[in-house]
């Protein structure tokens, strides 16, 4: 591969991805109950189109999007309408959820399809199929991925960069289906190319994923303008500015998109979801997720319909263990603690990591002794420290001055501060306090 | 040339006005709260004592030789009225100046480095060139002992500085040491 | 200090409101000179006044410190007369007109006769330590040699480099050296004439006494001699 | 499992790096003991006493008046064994002792404890000692005939002076500065001169030094900063005029090698930037240079550190990163 | 105004609203001459000589001096008592003198003084302005002499010139330099401020 691209700063946690990196991706069984919630992705929560004792088949659409940045949500197994209540939701408030009764020895039965065949339409008709295929990002901020298809006007776009990094320790969903659906992820790119336009792709691909570079590599189709890209091991690689940085050298101006320097990123695992929709004619019911992590007894990378219970889902895969503390959706470095067990899986779920009381013994925080390290690991050159303090004491406007803004509150100065100071935290915290406040003060 | 070097950075670092000969001390004390005002503060400074120190030489030189019973009221008036006429020509000549400095123009008036400028030349006999230097020299080092308590109040103010200390006690303690660092000055140019 | 009450002082001063007394409707400009005026005039005389009770004591004062240090370092003569240098040559005549503060001043001592040349008592002064070191100290024109030193100011640092001013025995190491001095651990000289022992640990403080007379000497040495010669004749 | 109670929530990121603040702190101490040893084989165990008033010094008020358990953090520890091995080997311990108790008290404790003072406690300790007591502080006992004899007037009891008649031995910047006599460089490298306690033995502290910057406990650039810096400036003086000290003399002499290494990255008063810590290392050499060269001082690298330490928060200002993104016109502001 | 009695005006100063350890004022000369005890008191005399002439004489005048040049006024007034002071010490005690150099002069801008003046001589019958000015002046003196023995004490070892502690005492002469006079005072604040607080939470607690 020769010198390997990369960006500057990041952090290198312990990988811990050999605890499912050679297990191949298997079907999960149905389970009794699902939990579909309305707000599965960034942007408006969809509106429910059923009622209570409703008869659903797998794949019927059950809430309609609520404007453009929003996505429909469809039923992941045949089943009858519970009730639409409050439910437990992955971010750890409690949220309306449509509650379905999976119909037990139910066939699943496949159906007509519900989705076009790709090959007949044209840009503006793919971007409706994904938008009525209720796809969004799978790479965990689920921003409606239609959205994304559909430059605003007189915005070209050159480059679609797929995001195949995975950067999170212990998550494996992206790395398994690079190397064991190569097709479909280059079928994706195939169609989202068309849609946008784009001419040039490239896949970042971290090189501790040797197997799906090789796959990718062998399925290329000789159409394409595909680059496929090893790149050194660093999180947090998969963000997006950080992506675009290392594969073309472009650094996206401070509050701007992608877009402004002629790139649009996509997450592998939707793309490949983009294919396999276009290719069953199923919407997004169903994704593959890595249960892993020392707290679980037997981790794998399954396919589970989206609104299983965690709590389902963990006892798919044995179960937890006994010194098991803390169960974390997503990745380690930015995923959310679940309060509760029976918050379902959602379409922007990657992963579910327990760890052990070992792994999150509370540590004493210590006063900022200013080593500097968060500034070295900042991928986005900020002074952690400084804004730090700043939050200790609330100065929100001077956080801001200095460029809070452009924080994705990755954790990695968390990660490295010795006093096990919580920055991160306090930054998310406070682009709260300003998003609010910005909102209160706008008319 | 080397006396005047030597009587400049004296001034400046050995014997700084404000850390070894405490002139000053209310801007350093006070004022000197955010780095760029330190910093106007002490270009201020500067000016107003090139100019007393050209005062001061003539007044000395034409004035005082007859009746040196009258050096502290003249000194003074001398002062006050340079003042004002800075502060006018200033408005009236760079409105952009006198925004950036005017509001400090007043407060020197009554800074007792300026009197103290005036006096110390005289009292050491210092000719035109040599209280140049000396003035430069002075205003210089207040403006470093400035900046410097500026920009370390920034920091101290991040800090979790117990009450007890918060406030003058702390400032004193590290204008303290500042003045102990300034020891390492001793002797400047006078080993060779 | 400034008027205007710093701002990490507790809170605003005094009891009293800030605000100023109600001033007089329009004032004319008239009385305000005359006002400052008046003032300034009264202010004139009471210090004209004080001056011309205190200025002779002060004076007698001065004179009397300035007596005392240039008898001392001339070690002998009990009278003495002070030089200016002039055009290259001292003369006891101030030029008409001339600062005295301007001038290269010594003090030549005077023998028993009261007009014999007995010494020189020269002020010398070098930036020191901390800062300027003046001295006098007296010299003998006939050899060369230190007759005797006195530091009369110096902020040297206490209990080191203060002891060029007030260890008795710094001073005495100086007494009947050849010029130009030179400087040596305090021991460790070789005997030679011209070595006065420095003061351990304040080398710099100790330096600065010798340089000062050495350059000063090295200066005024021409015109000196000259007028010796003159003397002697 | 069958309840959710005992589940944890704590905010991401949910794994940490290995370091802690106590552990870096108390691997500074751990390093400081080579040195510890070095003082004690070259000056006899009376410098071990010496060491001990200092941290003695350090330790009590931090107990009393710091944080809760701010002991358990080491910091107090490294100030006074740094602040010990500055001290001459026969320092009275009543004024080591004290040099300690003022380096924590008015150094950290006035600032708020760890983390947020402004200078170098230990320096802050060694430069009230030298004001105080200039006449102890610069003198440095000869070697007594025995080995384990304490130098000096080690015993004064307290607020008194030490005894007069010390023999004393120079070192070797007073020997250059005073005496305009060189030694030799092998000496220096190893510490077979005269000096204070710990600064002596070039090699060992930069051996230590080394296993910390792979450690990443102390940043390099700063010493290599203050290092290329002395050098450059010292080689140019030195060609210029050889009555100036050469390079390898000035890095070698006196606290310059211990002051780079252990004081001048201290992170609590460094800068935090990598630019920062270029800037502030070439500081310190270029004012230790000018103190040693043209200052009434024979060693300058204590009063370096401290003035370069009150320019931390400038120069911390001035190189703040350019944010990514951000367009080269606004990273002025 | 608010009305405040005679003893009041008389004592205000001294402790409650002492002019440099609470209103932070006239710190130049705190830290310049407070190396010994004899200079501190030198300068205390000398400063409350001149606020207690001013304050007497522009109580006495304020009537005739018009507003617009009321400071100017002021200052011509303090100069000429700081210039008196300054003939009368160097006549009086010439070593003192010396060692107080240009800080008498310095007097001049001293802000307790005009201050004084512009908060209260200028309002004030003569009496009471004379009670305010003694009150104050005393409070000064008193801040001086407490540094002055600090640094004297423990920077000389000794108290006026009388030694305390006998011929081994080892001085710790960083106190009669500079940074011992930012770092006494520093201490004494600090001190000051402690103080405080504890009779604050005392008061509280007896409180409740």
């Amino acid at each position: 591969m020769g010198f390997l691209r990369g960006f500057r700063h990041g952090v290198h946690p312990p990988e811990h991805k050999e605890l499912t990196a050679e297990r191949a991706i298997r079907r999960m069984p149905f389970p009794d109950e699902l939990v579909l919630p309305l707000s599965q992705h960034a942007g408006r929560p969809a509106r429910p189109i059923v009622r209570p004792g409703d008869r659903v088949e797998r794949g019927d659409k059950i809430a309609e999007a609520d404007g453009w940045v929003s996505s429909p949500v469809h039923a992941s197994a045949a089943g009858t309408v519970l009730d639409i209540v409050p439910q437990p939701h992955p971010s750890g408030a409690w949220l309306p959820a449509i509650r379905i009764q999976v119909a037990a020895h139910s066939a699943q039965a496949p159906r007509p399809r519900l989705i076009p065949d790709w090959h007949d339409l044209d840009a503006n008709g793919l971007v409706e199929a994904v938008r009525q295929g209720g796809v969004v990002g799978l790479g965990g901020a689920a921003f409606p991925t239609h959205v994304k298809l559909k430059p605003p006007e007189g915005r070209r776009v050159e480059s679609l960069i797929l995001n195949g990094c995975e950067c999170e320790p212990y998550l494996t969903t992206d790395h398994r289906t690079m190397a064991e659906y190569p097709e479909r992820v280059h079928l994706g790119l195939r169609i989202m190319m068309k849609c946008l336009g784009a001419t040039r792709a490239l896949i970042g691909v971290e090189n501790n994923k040797p197997d799906a570079l090789a796959a990718l590599q062998r399925t290329r189709p000789d159409d394409l303008d595909v680059d496929i890209v090893g790149l050194t091991v660093k999180y947090p690689q998969g963000a997006e500015k950080m992506l675009i940085r290392a594969l073309l050298g472009h650094e996206v101006p401070e509050g701007g998109l992608p877009l402004d320097v002629g790139v649009v990123v996509q997450n592998v695992a939707s793309i490949a979801t983009i294919a396999e929709v276009f290719e069953t004619g199923l919407p997004l019911v169903e994704r593959i997720v890595t249960v892993t992590g020392p707290g679980v007894r037997k981790p794998a990378n399954l396919i589970v319909p989206v609104g299983t219970r965690v709590r389902a889902l963990l006892d798919a895969c044995g179960g937890l263990t006994d010194d098991a503390a803390e169960v974390v959706l997503g990745g380690p470095m930015m995923g959310n603690a679940l309060a509760e067990l029976d918050a379902p899986v959602t379409k922007g779920t990657t992963g579910v990591v327990v760890l052990t009381e070992a792994d999150v013994r509370a540590r004493d925080v210590h006063p900022c002794i200013r080593c500097g390290r968060c500034l070295d690991a900042c991928p986005v050159f900020l002074n952690p420290q400084l804004l730090g303090s700043l939050a200790k004491r609330g100065r929100l406007e001077e956080m801001d001055a200095h460029h809070l803004g452009v924080c994705m509150v990755c954790g990695c100065c968390s990660y490295v501060c010795p006093s096990n100071i919580p920055l991160s935290q306090m930054f998310g915290a406070a682009k709260r306090d300003l998003r609010r406040l910005a909102a209160r003060a706008a008319p | 040339m080397s006396d005047l070097l030597w009587i400049l950075l004296s001034a400046m670092v050995v014997n700084n006005f404000t850390l070894s000969l405490f002139l000053g001390l209310c801007p350093f004390l006070g004022v000197s709260g955010r780095v760029e005002t330190a910093l106007r503060m002490g270009l201020a400074n500067i000016f107003v004592l090139v100019l007393t120190s050209l005062c001061a030489w003539a007044l000395n030189t034409f004035v005082l030789v007859y009746a040196p019973f009258l050096r502290v009221i003249s000194f003074i008036v001398v002062i006050a009225s340079l003042v004002q006429i800075v502060e006018m020509a200033v408005k009236k000549f760079s409105p952009t100046l006198f925004r950036q400095l005017g509001i400090y123009l007043p407060l020197i008036t009554t800074n007792c480095a300026i009197l103290g400028l005036a006096i110390f030349q005289t009292n050491r006999g210092y000719g035109l060139f040599q209280g140049l230097a000396f003035a430069v020299g002075a205003g210089l080092g207040l403006t470093l002992a400035l900046v410097l308590m500026a920009s370390i109040r920034e920091t101290t103010e991040l800090s979790d500085v117990p009450d007890v200390t918060r406030g003058a006690g702390l400032v004193l303690i590290v204008a303290g040491t500042l003045s102990l660092a300034f020891m390492g000055f001793a002797g400047l140019l006078s080993g060779a | 200090m400034t008027a205007h009450a710093s701002p990490i002082g507790p809170g605003p001063t005094g009891p009293g409101p800030t605000a100023p007394p109600p001033a007089p409707p329009a004032v004319s400009p008239l009385r305000l000179v005359a006002t400052l005026g008046i003032s300034g005039a009264l202010a004139g005389l009471l210090l004209v006044s004080v001056h011309r009770v205190t200025e002779p004591v002060i004076a007698a004062h001065k004179q009397r410190v300035l007596e005392d240090a240039v008898l001392e370092v001339l070690a002998g003569p009990t009278s003495y007369r002070t030089l200016y240098l002039v055009d290259g040559a001292f003369t006891p005549d101030l030029p008409a007109g001339a600062d005295p503060r301007t001038l290269d001043t010594v003090y030549a001592g005077l023998g028993d006769d009261g007009a014999r040349l007995d010494g020189f008592a020269i002020p010398a002064s070098k930036p020191g330590f901390q800062d300027k070191v003046s001295l006098l100290f007296g010299w003998e024109p006939k050899d060369g040699t230190v007759r005797a030193i006195r530091v009369l100011e110096s902020r040297e640092t206490p209990g080191l480099g203060d002891r060029i001013e007030k260890d008795p025995a710094f001073a005495a190491g100086f007494v009947g050296r050849t010029t130009p001095l030179v400087g040596v651990k305090a021991g460790r000289g070789t005997g030679a004439p011209s070595e006065v022992d420095m003061i351990t640990g304040a080398t710099i403080s100790s330096r600065t006494v010798i340089d000062a007379i050495d350059t000063t000497l090295a200066r005024l040495r021409p015109a000196l001699d000259a007028y010796a010669a003159e003397a002697a004749r | 499992m069958s309840t959710d109670a005992r589940l944890l929530v704590t905010a991401a990121p949910h794994v940490r790096s290995a370091d802690s603040t106590p552990r870096i702190m108390w691997t500074v101490v751990a390093t400081l003991v080579p040195l510890l040893a070095a003082g004690a084989w070259w000056f006899g165990p009376g410098a071990l006493l010496v060491v001990a008033a200092a941290v003695v010094g350090a330790v009590v008020p931090e107990h009393l008046f710091g944080r809760r358990g701010a002991l358990g953090d080491g910091s107090a520890a490294i100030t006074g064994l740094l602040l010990g091995l500055t001290l001459p080997p026969g320092f009275p311990l009543w004024m080591a002792c004290l040099g300690g108790a003022f380096a924590i008290v008015a150094g950290k404790l006035v600032f708020g404890g760890l983390g947020q003072n402004v200078f170098n406690p230990a320096l802050v300790g060694r430069a009230f000692l030298q004001a105080a007591f200039p006449v102890a502080i610069t003198t440095w006992p000869a070697p007594a005939a025995d080995w384990s004899a304490f130098r000096g007037d080690l015993l004064a009891l307290p607020l008194t002076s030490p005894a007069a008649d010390t023999v004393t031995a120079a070192t070797p910047l007073g020997l250059m500065k005073f005496e305009h006599t060189g030694t030799a460089l092998l000496d220096l490298a190893i510490g077979r001169t005269g000096g204070c306690i710990g600064e002596t033995s070039a090699l060992l502290i930069l051996a230590c030094g080394v296993l910390l910057a792979l450690k990443r406990y102390l940043d390099w650039r700063i010493p290599a900063a203050v290092f290329a810096s002395t050098a450059l400036l010292s080689g140019v003086l030195h060609a210029v005029d050889a009555r100036y000290p050469g390079p390898l003399f000035m890095l070698f002499s006196g606290g310059l090698v211990l002051g780079a290494v252990y004081m001048a990255t201290d992170m609590v008063t460094s800068p935090v930037t990598r630019r920062g810590a270029w800037i502030f290392g070439a500081g310190i050499g270029a004012l230790v240079v000018v103190i040693r060269v043209w200052g009434g001082l024979a060693e300058g690298v204590m009063y370096a550190i401290l003035l370069m330490n009150a320019l931390v928060p400038f120069i911390n200002r001035a190189t703040q990163p350019r944010v990514f993104g951000q367009r080269p016109r606004e990273a002025t502001s | 105004m608010k009305e405040t009695t005679a003893r009041e005006d008389l004592l205000r100063g001294i402790w409650r609203e002492n002019p440099v350890l609470v209103q932070m004022l006239g710190l130049c000369p705190t830290l310049a001459v407070t190396n010994s005890v004899a200079n501190s008191l030198a300068m205390g005399i000398a400063t409350a000589f001149v606020l207690l002439g001013s304050s007497v004489l522009v109580a006495s005048v304020k009537r005739l001096v018009p507003g617009e040049v009321r400071i100017s006024a002021y200052v011509l007034i303090i100069a000429t008592f700081v210039t008196v002071a300054d003939m009368a010490l160097e006549a009086l005690a010439p070593g003192i003198h010396k060692a107080l150099g240009a800080f008498i002069a310095l007097i001049v801008v001293n802000c307790i003084i005009l201050g004084r003046q512009e908060a209260f001589a200028s309002k004030r019958p003569v009496g009471r302005a004379a009670l305010d000015a003694l009150g104050t002046g005393a409070g000064f003196v008193i801040a001086l002499v407490l540094m002055g023995s600090v640094r004297e004490v423990l920077g000389s070892g000794s108290f006026l010139g009388h030694p305390l502690f006998g011929a081994h005492y080892e001085p710790w002469v960083v106190m009669i330099l500079p940074p011992g006079g930012f770092l006494t005072l520093g201490s004494i604040l600090i001190a000051l401020s402690w103080l405080r607080r504890r009779r604050a939470a005392a008061a509280g607690e007896a409180r409740s």
